[in-house]
Formats: structure tokens, C-alpha cells, sequence
């Protein structure tokens, strides 16, 4: 994965066959009981792990082992439910998709919420925001018109694929809570909500991307992104997120997306 | 601290967005873009000229100004940059403001920079139209000449 | 919940005692060149802007008398000022050059895949350009005469 | 009555929240979003759900979902209910196969007008690969039958279903878990009335009043260690139901899919077998055309994975322990593998460090799917023994048996189900809540909950969820998983029953309130131990060798004697010790309409 500092090579380090070893690593997390504290502490916990190990597993381990009141969110554990977005060493990733040996163990890995949403305790964020963005950008088909034969709507390979970049998102706020625009007032739409609106304004089959591009036509909208990159290097699913927003920006200038014919 | 004190978690998303006709946020963009671009030239230019070219900072003086601006080329050459510069800053700082300022604090700024955005490009393009090379002493003859024919 | 009391302290397995550290709020993002170049963007466009305020009212000098314009322009004269010339010409080249990455991100399809390499790009034309300019600049500021 | 309650929607009574609508739907996976689609526009529907709708499992899955659209190749409906039969290895319900095969085109069409990107054909119809266990002309030949988006149809499906909900303004709960189903007496039966539901970011309880409630919580694969299925799918709504005392059918069923990731069980999809990829043994031999002939690695699951595990114990496995084997993609090419296989592609080399473009990853059976669950007849009610429905109560998809699935499902039948039957679902239950009532919720509701969730809460117990966990799901891999005996199922049952007693004694550490997952964790360890025992049970009973359950001790098919579906039932004291003293097993019949019982060939 990009980005990663690869201090620690471990050798074999990926192949089940590794040679068992563990290792002690010590975690530093940013914790908050809206119960109990004012304000969010640091608090470390040293945890044996191997390394092909991801974070979620040592979070995991400390829960289960050492402090079961650690709270976290995960569910399928290897990147596809959007659940365990949080900041790991000062970056946006997914806690299962983040890899022991990529980290620089000799350090503690910091773990923390993500940033911009509203902390609700330890590395849990409220996600409403983030969802009522997502829904104000209308994500679904709108297209009245039925298919002649009464079966599927006619698609070409090339109209298919003009999307397939922004349909991977998962919903797990990487991006948004990565982007130093949105960190600000937390008001601009934000690009999870731009790469979902690309996913239908680009869609052949929709008939409403003006409507969508008139909704990020906005003072919260397109316009805001000032291609920091973040998203883009946050993004788990490898969506182009700060393209897909060119791509939007440009549709708006235009007038209509540009979306191959045949 | 017991649970009924703490704010409810899941608080209701005050969506502060208004949406109004005219969008000044597009044709910022589209500005800031186009005006940087051009840019580039006019200062560029601007800073060779004032800077490399004469060779010493010395030289910058009065005179030199003035002779600049008795040629009509350099007159519009500032002129231009004045306009796209000021615009060009003023919008950048506008975001800024939008970002980092909030509530009255925002209000107060935003007056204050178009304030003085306006005030600004009025004095510099009055100083650009009315000005007087002939207000001071010069080595240029042409401009002797024609102060000298007024 | 108000009929539930708060729990009693269990004696469950113990739970560590929290070493609380003494840190900054939250860590730093680590964003990268994108994130980077943002922030200098915004750092050298602000700087320039009060330049330009600044800038302008001097100028305007020029239409009161000679002898203001050149008094004040003359403290510019000073080291410190051709020192202040070199960041500014320094200042404008970043954001100059960076903004023409960030109209390249916006112009054309391949650029938002380039902006790295258009980052280290830009990093590289500054350097030439001040060195083209700092040291012919410092000459004639320290040179003197 | 005075024991019931008077209330309106909104009100709090005693700390307990009370909401009242037509329709609950529990669970906001393909299955419950699929009803709610089809409820919300007609009734006051209410989504209750422990995950946000798109962090469901159903976006994990990968492969495709079959329909006989035939848009590449001739293909029909009676091909694919005949496939369905005899993967099950007919102890499929035949009639509930046929309506499966045959609504599928129109799921499909439903799907893609909702707006979901199916891959596409030349011609830009919606493209087929194929899959194991799909035939042509009743096992001639593979077929291509699976409608997909990449490796991501089950990511597809979960978030056209969201978007749909969205647009339709469907009323979500989301992070409420249901723990409890609220039955009322009435002319004597229990009836369903209400879910209670425990809403993570506060703590506080939630009773949801329904004229008819769906079950769609997806499964509980998580009784086992290695396992394709997310940490949440503990099987909370089945749980829920037996706790009911209401049956649960064929549960001994779990299918293990072939190719989990070795070691960890993150699933490489079948449609990589589809596209044409090869399962090698150390000696780099394709077995499977041993086993297999004619259509040698894309025979059904259950086939390929005891042949998988059987190739590692006579001592071909790969590796240095010789413990696995390997999934050969090599030949497939860069562009196959990007293009239609990305994700399965990253997963390997991220998780594994292997790269499937250039090397053979290392795989092994996982635990994937429950074929049993809460028995429903074809119109999704659920069935309170043989043939008696439940008024008002529906169950769909993972958590539900229809029985589709019979006692193996195939691949890209699932998705299918959760569309087929979460859409008659739905429809069901709004027909059902336009003519009924609502049944009156009891006084006290709450209570059973409310004791579960402060006991945990304030237990001074010294067990840890967390080893109690570990010890199930390390005893379940290993004695309970792709081959099974009496003496190994003997020894998880006992295992089973420690645990139970240690259970009762398990300390949380967070006492708070808020999003308090421990104490979630905890409640659904006593599902998972729940289930772990019923599935273990009724597997013991089953003295013979079908499908997803194969018994070591008892390698052959016995339709004479085993012909039926497993009903099982919770009856006396649930924490008596001997398992036999509270679970009561009973058969039902199958239903066969067009497909007599035959050997089970490929
Ligand atoms: C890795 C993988 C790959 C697969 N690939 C394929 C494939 O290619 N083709 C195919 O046909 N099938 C496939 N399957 C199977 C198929 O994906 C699942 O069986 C199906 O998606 C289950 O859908 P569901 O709606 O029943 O449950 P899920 O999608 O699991 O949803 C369960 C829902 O119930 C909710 N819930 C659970 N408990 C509670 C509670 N107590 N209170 C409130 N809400 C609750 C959850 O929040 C969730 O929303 C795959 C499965 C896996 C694991
Ligand atoms: C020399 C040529 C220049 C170019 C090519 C240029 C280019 C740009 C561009 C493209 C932007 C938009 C950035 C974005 O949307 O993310 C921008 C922003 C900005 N510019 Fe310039 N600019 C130039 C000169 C100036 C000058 C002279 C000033 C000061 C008066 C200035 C001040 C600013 C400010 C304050 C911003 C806002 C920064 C932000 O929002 O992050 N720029 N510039
Ligand atoms: S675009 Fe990427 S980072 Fe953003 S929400 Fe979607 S998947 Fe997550
Ligand atoms: S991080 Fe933010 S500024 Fe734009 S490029 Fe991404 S949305
Ligand atoms: S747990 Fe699902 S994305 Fe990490």
C-alpha cells in the first residue's frame, strides 16, 4: 500500500509459512470515555504480535486480553465493510488492511480516531454527517424511462467502465476525515460524497446528472477541494478520488459529464 | 459524570448550506486559474524588469518609475497586474477566511478585505491613469521633451 | 437510562490502569506532497497578498511627490530589504509554479496521476530559479555603491 | 388489559423507548434491505440493524449471482433448479428450487434497473461467467449462469440496495441490536408482537411494535475460527428465535468454501475457478480431475473442499507444513486478474504478501455459509413446526432455510436467495400488516433483556469473552468442521458444555453506557454457544454422509433413513447439561417434485 513506511522488513514476512516469531509492539491509543473524561487522553499497551498481524488484530488482542472496554468499529476484518477507518500513525487507514511488518515497530504505532467527525469514544466517530452528505447528493439510478424490451438497460464495455473507479467505495469516511478542507467547519460535502455522485453522473444509464451537478455546484460543493491528495492517498479501495473530483469539476464547466457514446 | 448530562451522541446534522442562483464559487475557480495563469507572465516580467534587468536595485527610484509609466505598454502591463493580482488575492483569501473564520469573526473580516480590495484597486488605478511623470526630475530625454512641450 | 443505577464496581479481572501521556491533542496528519504543496500554496499566496497591500500604498506614493517616493523606496535599499526581495521573488516562484501544477491537476486527465512527479518538478524549477536570481540579486544588494 | 401497555410511537415509559410500525425488518443485509424495499413504499417500515446497512456481510461477497438469463449461451430456469437439487444433494425442497430458478431473471432485471453495474457483454447486456456446480442440460458441461460486477457483486448488490433505501427514505436504526423477539398470547398462540432492540450509542432499550417483523440477520459463521464470515455475524437473529423456543432446521449444514485464504479464511472467490484458475497439490497435480472428471475444480463446494482436505491428511499439501494447497491463477494473465478479479487479487498480496499474477496462492477451506436456519416455507413465513406458520413473522436470506439450499448451497445461489426471498419477504409482510392488528406489546417487554444486558453488566464474574471465544471456535475448526465423527463431535459437544457453564460466569470490563461493545460482545458469545451446540447436535444425528456434512464414520448417502430435514427444537431448561436434555430433534420431510434422489456425480 502506498505510503507505508516500510522500516521493518520482516523476511517471509507475508507467506504463512513465516517462521513464528513475534514481536512486542506498543500501541498508543488516543482514547475518550464521554462517560468518564473531559478530554481525550494517550494511553499505550504493549501487545505480542506477529508480523503479518494487522492493527485490528492487535486492537483485537488488547480488547480481548487487556482492556475490554477499548471500543472500536470492524466487522468483515478485511476491507470491504467500511467499518475500522482510523488515524495510524498520523494517517487515514483501515485498522484490518494495515499490516504489522508496514509499520515501524521500533516507534509505538499511534492509533486514533479519524478527524472531522464528532468523537463519540475512543476510536468511534458519530458518522451521521458524513451519511447526510452522502444522502443530499441523491446516490441512486434515476432514470425513468424503462428499458424497451422490459429486460436490462443497454450498456456498452467502455460506458461500464467510464465508472468502475468510483463504485469500489465502501462508505468508510477515510477520505473525507483525511481532507484538511473538510476538517475546517466539517460543512463542505466532502469527497466520499463527490466520488458517489461521480458514480451515477458518470453512469450512461442515469438521467440526472444535471441535477447532481447542480447540487455540487455549491459553495460546500466541487469548488471547495483544493486538491490536497489526501483522500486520494487515504482511500483503501484505491478509488481516484481527487480525479474523480476533477472529473465532477469539469462536468460542472461543461454543462453535462463526458461519457463515452458507444 | 452520569449519561444524562453528556450531549446526545447522533446530535441531528445542521446542514448549513444554503443554495443560492448565482454561484460565485464556479467563476472563482475559473478565475483563479485563468488570472494565475496570466499571471505568471505579468509578474514574472514585472520582477525581471524591475529587478534583473536594470541591474541594481539603485536604479529603482522615482525616475525610473516614472519613466515606466509614461510608456503605455508598461502602463497597462501593471494595470492589468493590479486588477488580477488584487482580485486574484482577495478571492484566495476569502477562502481562506471562509475556512478558518467562523460566526461574526468571519462577517467582520470579509467586510474588512473587500473593503479594502475595493479601496486598493481605486488608488492604483488612479494612480496609474492620472499620474504625472512630469512631476519630478528625470534623465529621459524624450520625457523632458514632452514635459517640456506641456 | 434512569432506572438503571449506575453499575457497582465489579471485581472482574482488573483492567490496567490508563498511563495517561501527556500529548498534543491529536497527531499531526501525515499528509503527503499534495497536502504539503497545499500548505505552502496557501502559506506563500497570503504572504504575497499583504506584499501586494503593502505594495500598492508605496506605489501610490509615486503620485504625491518624488521625494516621498524615493525616501520611502529608499529604505528598501537596506540588506534587509534585498534580503526581504529574496523571499518575496522566492515566495511568488513557489506559488507561481505550484499554481501552475494545481491548473495542469485541474486542465488535464493525467494529471492528478502526475502531481507527485509535477510536485518534485516544481521543487526542482524553484531551485534553478533562485539560483539564477539569489545570487545576482545579494551581489547588486550587498555589492552596493 | 392491564398487562399490556398503552403507548404511542416515540413514547419513553420507564427508560424503555416504544415506536410503533407496520413493518420491522431486522437486519439491513441483501435480505432486509431487499424487503425493505418492497415494504417502505407500501407500509410504516422500520430497518433495525446492528451495522450501518453497507458494513453488512452481503458486500463481502464476490463471485456472482446466478440467473438462466442466457445472455452468452443457452441456458434455462429447469437447468438451473436441476443444478440447485442435485448440488444440494437433494435435500433441496424442490418447489422452493423451482421458484428460486425461475424469479432469479427477474432479480436480476430488478437489480439492474435499480441501477447496479453489472459487468457487461459485447453487445451491453449484463455478462455471465461460470460457476461451481452450474451446469448445462443437466450436467453436461459448466455454464455460464453468474451475472457479476467484477469480484465485487455482492458489493454491488449490498450498495444498489442501500442507494435504493435511500432514495425510497427508508427508516433506518442503525447500531440497534435486536436481542429479543416479543411474543404476545393471543387466542392462546404466541404471537409475535415487537422486536427489542439495544441501541449501541446510548444503552438504552428500544421496543419496536410490528404487525409483522422480518428476520434477515444474515449468519453465524463465527462459531468457527477459520471463517470467510465478518465478527459480527454471530447468528443473533437465529439465536433469538430458538430462544422462542421456535425450530430451527437443518442447522448440522455449515458449508466450507475451497479457497479461504490459507490460514486466515478471507475468501478467494469461486469466480476465480470460473475464469479458469486451478487448485494444484504439492506436487503441482490438478486432484480435482480425479475426483471430478468432467467438471473437475468447478464441482460444488462441499466436494471440492473434502477433496482439498483430503489431498493435505494423505500428505500432498503444500508448504512446509504441508497444509495447504494452491489455487494456480498464473496462467489467467495480468489483465484477466486486474480486470476481473481485482479485489481477490489484492487480498492475496496484501494479506499473504503472494502475488497471484506470478506464484500460486496458498488456500484452504473456510467456514462459509449456513445452509440451515430458521425454516420458512416459500412464502417466507416462518414455520413453527412441519407446516404451521407463525402469523406475521418472515425470515430471509442467511438466517432463514427455505430449504434452497438443501445441504449445500452453490455458489452465486445465495445472493440470489437473499433477492428472491427477501423481495417475497417483504411483500409478505406488508400484505400480512394491510389486514392485521397490532398485537398488544406486554408490560413487560423489556424485562428479559433488560436482565441479560445488567447482568453481564454488573456479573463479578472471572471469564473472559475473549478465551471463551477462542477455545468454541479452535474446538469447532477442529471437530466439527469439513469432516466430522462421532467421537470428534462427542468431544465438541463437550467442550461446548464447559463453556456454557463458564459462561454463565463471563465479566465485562466497560460498565458505561455508551457504545459499550463489550457488553455486546458478550451477548453475542451466548448466540454463538447457542447455536455452536444445535449445530453440533443435530450433526450427531445425522448418521450419514450429505452434502456440507460429512461424517468420516458414516461416508455414505442414506436417503432410506436421512431423506429429511433436521428440526430442531429447544425444549426444558436451556442451561441443563446434557444437551439431550433440552434439544429435541424431529425430521420433515422433503419436498420432491421433478428430481428423483440420484448418485451424486461430476
Ligand atoms: C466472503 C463471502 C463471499 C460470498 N460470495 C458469494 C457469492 O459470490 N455469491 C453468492 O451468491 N453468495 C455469496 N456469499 C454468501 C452471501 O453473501 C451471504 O449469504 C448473503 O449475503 C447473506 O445476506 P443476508 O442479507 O442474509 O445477511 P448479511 O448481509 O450478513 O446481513 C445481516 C444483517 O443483519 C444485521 N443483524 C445481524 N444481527 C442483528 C441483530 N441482532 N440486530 C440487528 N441487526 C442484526 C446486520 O447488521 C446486517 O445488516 C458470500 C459470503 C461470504 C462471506
Ligand atoms: C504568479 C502567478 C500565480 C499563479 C499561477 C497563481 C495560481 C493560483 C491558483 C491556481 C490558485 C488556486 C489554488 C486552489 O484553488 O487550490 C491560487 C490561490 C491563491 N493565490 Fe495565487 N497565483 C499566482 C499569484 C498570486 C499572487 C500575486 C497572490 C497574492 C496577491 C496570490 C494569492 C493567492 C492566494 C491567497 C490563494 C488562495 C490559496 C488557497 O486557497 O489555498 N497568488 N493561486
Ligand atoms: S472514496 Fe475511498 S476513502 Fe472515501 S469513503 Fe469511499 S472507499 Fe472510503
Ligand atoms: S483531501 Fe480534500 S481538498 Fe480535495 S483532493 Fe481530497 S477533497
Ligand atoms: S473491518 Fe471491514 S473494512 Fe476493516
Amino acid at each position: 500500500m502506498a505510503g507505508a513506511a516500510t522500516l521493518e522488513a520482516v523476511d517471509n514476512a507475508g507467506a504463512p509459512e513465516a517462521p513464528i516469531q513475534a514481536f512486542t509492539v506498543t500501541l498508543n491509543i488516543r482514547r475518550f470515555d464521554p462517560e468518564k473524561d473531559a478530554e481525550p487522553y494517550w494511553q499505550d499497551f504493549d501487545v505480542e504480535l506477529y508480523a503479518t498481524d494487522r492493527v485490528l488484530d492487535a486492537l483485537h488482542k488488547i480488547k480481548w486480553e487487556q482492556d475490554g472496554s477499548l471500543t472500536f468499529r470492524r466487522s468483515c476484518a478485511h476491507g470491504i465493510c467500511g467499518s475500522d477507518a482510523m488515524r495510524i500513525n498520523g494517517r487515514n487507514r483501515l485498522a484490518c488492511k494495515t499490516l504489522i511488518k508496514d509499520l515501524d515497530i521500533s516507534k509505538p504505532i499511534y492509533v486514533e480516531a479519524i478527524k472531522g467527525l464528532p468523537l463519540e469514544k475512543d476510536l468511534i466517530v458519530d458518522m451521521e454527517p458524513f451519511f447526510a452528505s452522502y444522502r443530499e447528493i441523491q446516490p441512486f439510478l434515476i432514470a425513468d424511462s424503462k428499458p424497451k424490451d422490459g429486460k436490462e438497460r443497454i450498456q456498452s464495455v467502455a460506458q461500464r467502465a467510464r465508472f468502475d473507479d468510483t463504485t469500489k467505495c465502501i462508505l468508510c469516511a477515510a477520505c473525507t476525515s483525511s481532507c484538511p478542507v473538510f476538517w475546517t467547519d466539517g460543512q463542505y460535502f466532502g469527497p466520499a460524497a463527490i466520488v458517489n455522485a461521480h458514480r451515477f453522473i458518470f453512469d450512461s444509464r442515469d438521467e440526472a446528472a444535471s441535477v447532481r451537478l447542480d447540487i455540487l455546484n455549491d459553495k460546500e460543493g466541487v469548488w471547495r477541494c483544493r486538491t490536497t491528495f489526501n483522500c486520494t492517498e487515504a482511500c483503501p479501495r484505491g478509488i481516484e478520488v481527487t480525479k474523480a473530483i476533477a472529473e465532477v469539476k469539469a462536468a460542472v464547466l461543461r454543462g453535462k459529464p463526458d461519457i463515452p457514446k458507444q | 459524570m452520569s449519561t444524562q448530562n453528556i450531549a446526545a451522541p447522533r446530535s441531528p446534522y445542521l446542514s448549513h448550506r444554503k443554495r443560492n442562483r448565482f454561484n460565485i464559487e464556479k467563476w472563482g475557480w475559473i478565475y483563479m486559474r485563468v488570472s494565475g495563469f496570466l499571471l505568471v507572465f505579468l509578474i514574472f516580467g514585472h520582477l525581471f524588469y524591475n529587478l534583473i534587468f536594470p541591474g541594481k536595485v539603485s536604479i529603482l527610484d522615482w525616475a525610473f518609475v516614472a519613466g515606466k509609466f509614461s510608456d503605455p505598454l508598461w502602463m497597462w502591463w501593471d494595470g492589468a497586474m493590479l486588477w488580477l493580482a488584487l482580485i486574484h488575492g482577495a478571492n484566495g483569501m476569502r477562502t481562506l477566511v471562509n475556512d478558518y473564520a467562523h460566526g461574526r469573526f468571519r462577517s467582520v473580516l470579509l467586510w474588512a478585505l473587500g473593503i479594502t480590495t475595493v479601496v486598493l484597486l481605486v488608488l492604483g488605478t488612479l494612480v496609474l491613469t492620472t499620474f504625472d511623470p512630469c512631476l519630478g526630475p528625470t534623465d529621459n530625454a524624450e520625457l523632458i521633451a514632452i514635459c517640456a512641450a506641456q | 437510562m434512569t432506572s438503571q443505577a449506575a453499575p457497582p464496581e465489579s471485581p472482574a479481572a482488573p483492567i490496567p490502569e490508563p498511563k495517561r501521556r501527556k500529548l498534543p491533542a491529536g497527531t499531526l496528519y501525515r499528509g503527503r506532497e499534495g497536502m504539503w504543496s497545499w500548505v505552502l500554496h496557501r502559506i506563500t499566496g497570503t504572504a504575497i497578498f499583504f506584499f501586494l497591500l503593502v505594495h500598492i500604498l508605496d506605489t501610490a506614493l509615486i503620485r504625491i511627490s518624488p521625494e516621498a517616493y524615493d525616501a520611502v523606496i529608499g529604505t528598501y535599499k537596506t540588506p534587509i530589504m534585498g534580503l526581504g526581495e529574496v523571499a518575496l521573488v522566492a515566495a511568488v516562484g513557489l506559488h507561481a509554479l505550484n499554481g501552475l501544477r494545481i491548473i495542469f491537476i485541474d486542465l488535464f486527465s493525467w494529471g492528478p496521476r502526475a502531481q507527485k512527479a509535477m510536485f518534485w518538478i516544481v521543487v526542482v524549477l524553484w531551485i534553478l530559479l533562485l539560483v539564477g536570481f539569489v545570487p545576482r540579486h545579494l551581489m547588486v544588494v550587498f555589492g552596493g555603491h | 388489559m392491564s398487562e399490556y401497555l398503552e403507548f404511542e410511537d416515540g413514547d419513553v415509559i420507564d427508560g424503555v423507548h416504544y415506536h410503533r410500525h407496520d413493518v420491522v425488518i431486522v437486519g439491513a443485509g441483501g435480505a432486509g434491505m431487499r424487503a425493505a424495499i418492497e415494504a417502505a413504499p407500501r407500509a410504516n417500515t422500520a430497518v433495525i440493524t446492528k451495522l450501518y446497512p453497507t458494513r453488512s456481510h452481503t458486500g463481502a461477497a464476490q463471485g456472482g449471482m446466478a440467473a438462466a438469463l442466457a445472455n452468452v449461451e443457452e441456458d434455462s430456469w429447469e437447468w438451473h433448479t436441476f443444478d440447485t437439487v442435485k448440488g444440494g444433494d437433494y435435500l433441496v425442497d424442490q418447489d422452493a428450487a423451482e421458484i428460486l430458478a425461475k424469479e432469479a431473471i427477474d432479480a436480476v432485471l430488478d437489480l439492474e434497473n435499480m441501477g447496479l453495474p453489472f459487468n457487461r457483454t459485447p453487445e451491453g447486456r449484463i455478462d455471465q461467467r461460470r460457476f461451481g456446480g452450474h451446469t448445462r442440460d443437466h450436467g453436461k458441461a459448466p455454464v455460464r449462469r453468474a451475472c457479476y460486477a467484477a469480484d465485487r457483486t455482492g458489493h454491488m448488490i449490498l450498495q444498489t440496495l442501500f442507494q435504493n433505501c435511500v432514495k425510497l427514505g427508508v427508516n433506518f436504526f442503525n447500531e440497534f441490536y435486536a436481542l429479543d423477539l416479543v411474543m404476545t398470547e393471543v387466542d392462546g398462540v404466541e404471537q409475535p408482537s415487537g422486536v427489542v432492540a439495544y441501541e449501541l450509542a446510548t444503552g438504552q432499550l428500544h421496543v419496536f411494535q410490528g404487525k409483522s417483523i422480518v428476520f434477515a440477520t444474515g449468519g453465524f459463521g463465527k462459531i468457527y475460527k477459520t471463517t470467510s464470515n465478518a465478527h459480527t455475524l454471530t447468528g443473533d437473529g437465529v439465536g433469538i428465535i430458538w430462544r422462542k423456543g421456535l425450530p430451527l432446521e437443518d442447522m448440522e449444514f455449515f458449508q466450507f468454501h475451497p479457497t479461504g485464504l490459507a490460514g486466515l479464511g478471507i475468501l478467494l472467490t469461486e469466480g476465480a475457478r470460473g475464469e479458469g484458475a486451478i487448485l494444484r497439490n504439492a506436487n503441482g497435480e490438478r486432484f480435482m480431475e480425479r475426483y471430478a472428471p468432467t467438471i473437475k475444480d468447478l464441482a460444488p463446494r462441499d466436494i471440492v473442499s473434502r477433496c482439498m482436505v483430503q489431498e493435505v491428511a494423505e500428505g500432498r499439501g503444500a508448504g512446509p507444513h504441508k497444509d495447504y494447497v494452491l489455487l494456480d491463477c498464473t496462467h489467467l494473465g495480468a489483465e484477466v486478474l486486474e480486470t476481473k478479479l481485482p479485489d481477490i487479487t489484492e487480498f492475496a498480496r496484501t494479506y499473504l504478501g503472494v502475488d497471484p499474477v506470478v506464484e500460486p496462492v496458498p488456500v484452504m477451506p473456510t467456514a462459509h455459509y449456513a445452509m440451515g436456519g430458521i425454516p420458512t416455507n416459500v412464502k417466507a413465513e416462518v414455520l413453527r413446526d412441519n407446516d404451521t406458520i407463525v402469523p406475521g413473522l418472515y425470515a430471509a436470506g442467511e438466517c432463514a432455510c427455505v430449504s434452497v439450499h438443501g445441504s449445500n448451497r452453490l455458489g452465486t445461489n445465495s445472493l440470489l436467495d437473499i433477492n428472491v426471498f427477501g423481495k417475497r419477504a417483504g411483500n409478505n409482510a406488508v400484505d400480512y400488516a394491510e389486514t392485521a392488528e397490532f398485537r398488544p406489546i406486554p408490560a413487560d417487554a423489556a424485562a428479559g433483556v433488560r436482565e441479560l444486558v445488567d447482568g453481564l453488566r454488573n456479573s463479578s464474574g472471572t471469564e473472559r469473552i475473549g478465551a471463551l471465544r477462542k477455545q468454541l471456535q479452535d474446538e469447532m475448526d477442529r471437530n466439527a468442521q469439513v469432516f466430522r465423527t462421532d467421537e470428534s463431535l462427542e468431544k465438541v459437544t463437550q467442550t461446548i458444555h464447559e463453556l456454557r457453564e463458564r459462561y454463565k460466569n463471563v465479566a465485562i470490563h466497560d460498565k458505561g453506557q455508551r457504545f459499550n461493545t463489550d457488553l455486546l460482545e458478550a451477548i453475542e458469545l451466548g448466540f454463538l454457544l447457542d447455536l455452536a451446540e444445535v449445530v453440533v447436535y443435530s450433526a450427531r444425528n445425522r448418521k450419514e454422509s450429505r452434502g456440507g456434512h460429512m461424517r468420516d464414520d458414516y461416508p455414505k448417502r442414506d436417503d432410506e433413513t436421512y431423506l429429511k430435514h433436521t428440526m430442531a427444537y429447544l425444549t426444558g431448561d436451556p442451561h441443563s447439561a446434557d444437551a439431550a436434555d433440552h434439544i429435541t430433534l424431529g425430521w420433515k420431510p422433503v419436498v420432491i417434485t421433478n428430481y428423483q434422489p440420484m448418485e451424486r456425480k461430476y
